[in-house]
């Protein structure tokens, strides 16, 4: 059963769902009580009446069918019937499959309090198969038995696509295309506006300054692996540094936590140094890898903070602990400190100790800004568009749902499940 | 004067903050604990666990932060093993496997839990997201062996136990962004039903996702650790932990309106 | 054994308190140490936990003669890996961008629709829920599902950025700051919790374990 | 080679990762899982470049004789020590370790005796600085200066004495007489329960945004940083 069934069971709207057999362990009625749907219960004063014996004989399940189960890999058959009555007397359901009538065999049971369908997902694919569900009641004395009629035969088949995942589909389509789209656009050479992000507007003071005072500049990309995308970000914006410290020859120092990280960083400085017309400049050793562990990390980048006295310091990237640890350090040494990170935990040291800092998605527009590369500003506005989608859903909920309409909230639900 | 309060050279705040761990260690205190709402919560789905369900616990966090996921994994675990509910401890994070196999099997014994049986270590494997996604479909796919080498197949625990299908709560012992990730990856595609119990940092982020059912439980930090231990009757090191705690906040609060009292009247003498 | 580690542990613990006063020998060795032991652990665990299972496993049975055409294309994957050992060579570097294309791939093409559903989908219905139930909600939880509405759609336009922050938008953008610094600051506040944790645990081990050995 | 390949794995890789996603089929469920696994078996072989660099990182400080070189052996050390007793599992079988009782690996008493007796107490200690940092920090930078930081402040002062129990005590004692107990908690779980939850959702809405872009532009090889120059 799913967090979000459950949240809806609580509302008593929508039935529970259907389970296989002896897995996943569920939590005692007990548990909570207020949740339970009004049809449990019937079915429970139902269970606890079997114990009386019915005279007139036990009725057949009825309508019963097996379906292969839809979006599914082809190993599954759903069976569903039509509940009994209140007083039927079932206790218990049994399944029974064959690939022809003749082999008809047991292979599960279903507790009567519970819906009516049963998922057998020990089907092979392809091969037909019948279903006979047995309606039983048992008492201490006696056992009573009606069988179904048999099913048509059923194939399980595996589906390509999951109709279920239409929704979640179309929506990846829509910020694709809103993504894709925007980038084209300022491609095209059409002038996309940037609001001004004052964390960046501080990055020439600080080199100025470093150049002045012949200090070095210390750039931490933080944590984070080269597939993250705070790292990434983080990358970009290093590479315009860079290219500023060539022109300035300023001692541009890059301790990496992460190898991978290391290599590719090592190649953009590069890079930027050569287009800069500075190959001379870039040293390679300035670039390199201190740990992997975060804290041994953060000792040693300390070390060269308070060994090297560096002007300015960024932090950009993923941060995790060390950050304030860093940010703490630079401030005691007098560094011009530009933070930036999506790690939102770490924002408020880096508010509280940093001169500047780039908050959550900041980090991101910094390198659209910074660079005025089309591909980064055409994403930044697909992303405030994505917002804009993301308004317009919230706005036609808050109009509909106190309404009772709970069109977008359902919706919603079935694109998470 | 207030020049000297305002730029009071750090280490005496280091002193003040010493003493005040120190001094309380020393002499400890006991105050009465107030259990929040998401413990509370955590506490009561697996209280309501059936004996022989089976939970997931993550240890996902290192040695350098070990002081408040421990108490928790501690107190979760003894509530567990009284409750006959199986363990299966895994890790994303590369220097948590020693941990978590010290932790449980000093719990183990305590509570008279058995290996193989009761609770297993399957380890660490890298990978993060991937580890996560790989377990979804097949728990063996990702772990063919446990921590110490043995062939899941030979572990009667794991007999019936092949993805997150059978896995009736997953509770992630972060201190970093491994919750998000379980909840991106576990829960948004397989379903799993999660909890946490984080450190202090990452609290506050986690409420979104506790609002929405995302998690159904959430243990905040030391607190965290003291109010469970609290629940299940048993205090520990989370709730020796708390109550000195109180006084270094305190000593932390005076300091901020101290500072600020300074600032205010150096700003007012600077405008007269 | 048990004291002798006590010991060292303390030592090792006050080498790196003496930071607090500053820079000094002590600290150095204990940091420098910590890198090495903390590396040394590492590839340790890499290896067993890591390697030996999913690279080496597979190798070992096709040496050992038992493999199925099926267990060669599991040694792909592994030759790919090893691209990473070009990075020995200056002029093949370039060869790791084919393992790392495929791992930044693989990232990315996981985050999409898991992102969408955890991080998007989940939270804006979320934010919609409490509306639907409005009748069943008591004035307080009202107020409640009414502030994070206005506080999610202004800290929301605050990361707007293809828009000037004037007039509305930055009206709206100022009350997004507002709840962004509370936000901030609850986090500083349980973080204080979590950090003075630290520094208890320290202060326990070297008051019980260790002045416990000599008392 | 240098560039197109990876970008066409990249592209191959990331859309096979999102259209499984959406393929039930046992078929294209395999080719997922086996997608997962390439990526299992090619991350452990990055760690290699690690502690290559590392080494070699020591290594030119030990021979340029380059500031504080002297703790590039003590890096050696730990590092040699803590392989030397982890790695050589299969000594564990053979008669001269076993008479002895010396065991090696995870599981062997002198590398858990070394993981908690060198390393824990170092890595915890370093963390546990923070408490004395974040403490100065408090002090030094937490002033209300403006509107913002007066409400960061506060809201951080009412978290802060709502994490303990000492805050609820005071508040109590001086609030004895009236039917609001426990207000300091109280103060505390409003906070994270609505303005907080508010903010970090509006984060997580707009990083969620960055994140997908960011990844589409991957795949699409729109964003190609991560192939560094050339």
């Amino acid at each position: 059963m799913t967090v979000n069934n459950r949240f809806q069971l609580r509302l008593g709207r929508m039935p529970p769902e259907p389970r296989r057999r002896g897995l996943k362990p569920r939590l005692p009625m007990g548990s909570y009580s207020i949740c339970v749907h009004p049809m449990l219960l019937i079915c429970l004063v139902c269970g606890l009446c079997a114990g009386v014996a019915f005279a007139q004989g036990l009725a057949p399940p009825t309508n019963v069918t097996a379906k292969d189960t839809p979006n599914d890999d082809g190993k599954s058959i759903t069976l569903t019937w039509d509940a009994a009555a209140e007083d039927s007397g079932i206790t218990v359901y049994q399944i029974l499959r064959g690939t022809t009538p003749e082999t008809l065999a047991e292979i599960g049971a279903l507790d009567s309090a519970e819906k009516p369908t049963y998922v057998d997902a020990s089907v092979e694919t392809g091969i037909d198969y019948v279903y006979v569900v047995r309606a039983v009641s048992k008492t201490e004395a006696t056992e009573e038995t009606a069988d179904s009629e048999i099913t048509e035969p059923v194939q399980a088949t595996g589906q390509w696509f999951h109709t279920g995942k239409i929704p979640l589909f179309c929506a990846m389509l829509i910020f694709s295309a809103a993504i894709v789209g925007n980038i084209y656009y300022a491609r095209s050479g059409k002038e996309i506006f940037v609001r001004r992000i004052p964390g960046l507007e501080a990055v020439d003071e600080a080199l100025g300054r470093a150049t002045e005072m012949g200090r070095s500049i210390l750039y931490v990309l933080g944590l984070g692996g080269v597939s993250d995308p705070a790292t990434i970000a983080s990358m970009t914006i290093l590479g315009q540094v860079a290219r500023q410290t060539a022109d300035y020859e300023t001692p541009l120092r890059v301790p990496c936590n992460d190898p991978i990280v290391l290599n590719v960083v090592r190649e953009m400085v590069k890079t930027a140094y050569l287009n800069e017309g500075r190959p001379d400049a870039y040293t390679e050793e300035n670039i390199f890898f201190l740990t992997d562990s975060q804290f041994a990390y953060a000792a040693g980048v300390d070390g060269i903070m308070i060994r090297e006295k560096p002007a300015a310091v960024f932090l950009q990237g993923t941060f995790y602990a060390e950050s304030l640890i860093l940010a703490e350090t630079g401030n005691s040494i007098g560094a011009i400190q530009i933070a930036g990170t999506t790690s939102e935990h770490q924002l408020p040291f880096f508010i509280a100790a940093c001169d500047y800092t780039l908050i959550g998605e900041e980090l991101y527009a910094a390198t659209a800004y910074l660079s005025k590369e089309p591909m980064f500003l055409g994403s930044l506005r697909g992303q405030d568009w994505g917002k804009v989608i993301i308004f317009g859903v919230l706005v036609l909920g808050l109009v509909l749902e106190p309404l009772g309409i709970n069109w977008v909230t359902t919706f919603l639900q079935k694109v998470v499940n | 004067m207030l020049e000297k309060i305002m730029n009071m050279d750090r280490r005496i705040v280091f002193i003040l903050a010493g003493l005040a761990v120190v001094i309380p260690t020393l002499l400890p205190v006991s105050l009465p604990i107030t259990v929040s709402e998401p413990t509370q919560k955590l506490y009561d789905y697996i209280d309501a666990l059936e004996p022989g369900s089976t939970l997931m616990m993550a240890f996902d966090y290192g040695p350098s932060s070990l002081a408040e996921p421990e108490p928790m994994a501690e107190a979760v675990l003894k509530h567990c093993f009284d409750k006959k509910v199986k363990v299966v401890g895994v890790t994303l994070l590369i220097d948590a496997v020693t941990l978590a196999d010290q932790l449980m099997q000093k719990v183990a014994e305590e509570k008279g839990a058995v290996y193989g049986e009761d609770y297993v270590l399957l380890g660490y494997r890298p990978g993060g997201f991937q580890v996560i996604l790989g377990m979804g479909s097949e728990i063996a796919s990702i772990f063919d062996n446990d921590y110490a080498g043995k062939p899941l197949s030979e572990i009667p625990m794991m007999e019936n136990i092949t993805n997150y299908e059978q896995i009736s709560l997953l509770l992630d012992l972060a201190s970093g962004s491994t919750v998000e990730l379980w909840i991106t990856y576990a829960n948004a595609k397989y379903d799993l039903t999660i909890a946490a119990g984080v450190t202090g940092v990452i609290v506050s982020q986690m409420y979104p996702y506790l609002q929405t059912g995302q998690l159904v439980g959430l243990l905040p930090g030391f607190l965290g650790a003291a109010q469970y231990e609290k629940l299940i009757n048993s205090s520990g090191k989370g709730t020796a932990g708390i109550n000195t705690e109180s006084f270094v906040h305190l000593l932390i609060v005076g300091l901020v309106i101290i500072g600020n009292i300074a600032y205010f009247m150096t700003r007012q003498r600077g405008e007269s | 054994m048990e004291t002798l580690g006590i010991w060292i542990a303390a030592f090792l613990t006050l080498c790196i308190y003496s930071f607090l006063y500053r820079d000094n020998p002590f600290y150095r060795f204990a940091e420098h140490l910590f890198v090495g032991v903390a590396v040394g652990y590492g590839i340790v665990v890499q290896i067993h936990q890591g390697f030996i299972p999913f690279a080496w496993r597979p190798v070992e049975t096709i040496i050992s003669g038992e493999a199925s055409p099926m267990d060669f294309i599991k040694l792909i994957p592994i030759a790919i890996g090893m691209l990473f050992f070009a990075r020995l060579s200056p002029r093949h570097t370039w060869l790791i961008r084919y393992p790392l294309a495929i791992l930044i791939g693989i990232g990315a093409g996981a985050a999409i629709p898991n992102v969408l559903q955890a991080d998007i989908f989940a939270q804006v219905r979320g934010t919609l829920t409490p509306f639907s139930q409005l009748g069943t909600l008591g004035a307080g939880e009202i107020i409640g599902a009414a502030l994070m509405v206005i506080g999610v759609i202004c800290t929301l336009t605050y990361f707007f950025f293809s828009v000037e922050h004037r007039g509305a938008v930055g009206g709206l953008s100022k009350i997004g700051i507002a709840f962004l610094m509370i936000g901030f600051g609850s986090a500083f506040g349980n973080t204080v919790m979590g950090r003075v944790a630290l520094l208890i645990q320290r202060v326990d081990f070297l008051i019980e374990d260790w002045l416990g050995t000599i008392f | 080679m240098k560039r197109q390949v990876p970008l066409v794995l990249c592209f191959l890789f990331g859309i096979v990762m999102i259209l499984t996603e959406f393929s039930p089929h046992s078929d294209s469920q395999e080719l997922y899982k086996e997608v997962g696994r390439w990526y299992l078996v090619i991350t452990p072989f990055a760690y290699v470049i690690g502690v290559m660099t590392l080494v070699q990182v020591h290594g030119t400080r030990i021979r340029r004789r380059a500031e504080y070189w002297q703790y590039s052996y003590v890096v050696f050390a730990g590092m040699i020590l803590m392989v030397v007793v982890g790695m050589p599992t299969f000594l564990n079988q053979t008669p001269f370790f076993q008479a002895r009782g010396i065991s090696f690996g995870l599981q062997s008493p002198v590398f858990e005796w070394l993981f908690e007796y060198v390393q824990v107490p170092m890595e915890a200690t370093t963390f546990s600085l923070l408490a004395f940092f974040i403490a100065s920090a408090a002090y030094r930078a937490f002033r209300a200066r403006t509107f913002e930081a007066t409400l960061l402040l506060i809201s951080a002062l009412i978290v802060m004495m709502g994490n303990v129990p000492i805050g609820d005590y005071i508040w109590n004692t001086v609030m004895g007489e009236t039917p609001w107990t426990d207000g300091t908690s109280w103060a505390r779980q409003w906070i994270l329960d609505n303005p907080n939850l508010a903010a970090r959702r509006g984060i997580i809405l707009g990083v969620a945004l960055g994140v997908i872009s960011q990844s589409i532009r991957i795949i699409l090889g729109i964003e190609r940083s991560y192939l560094g120059g050339d």
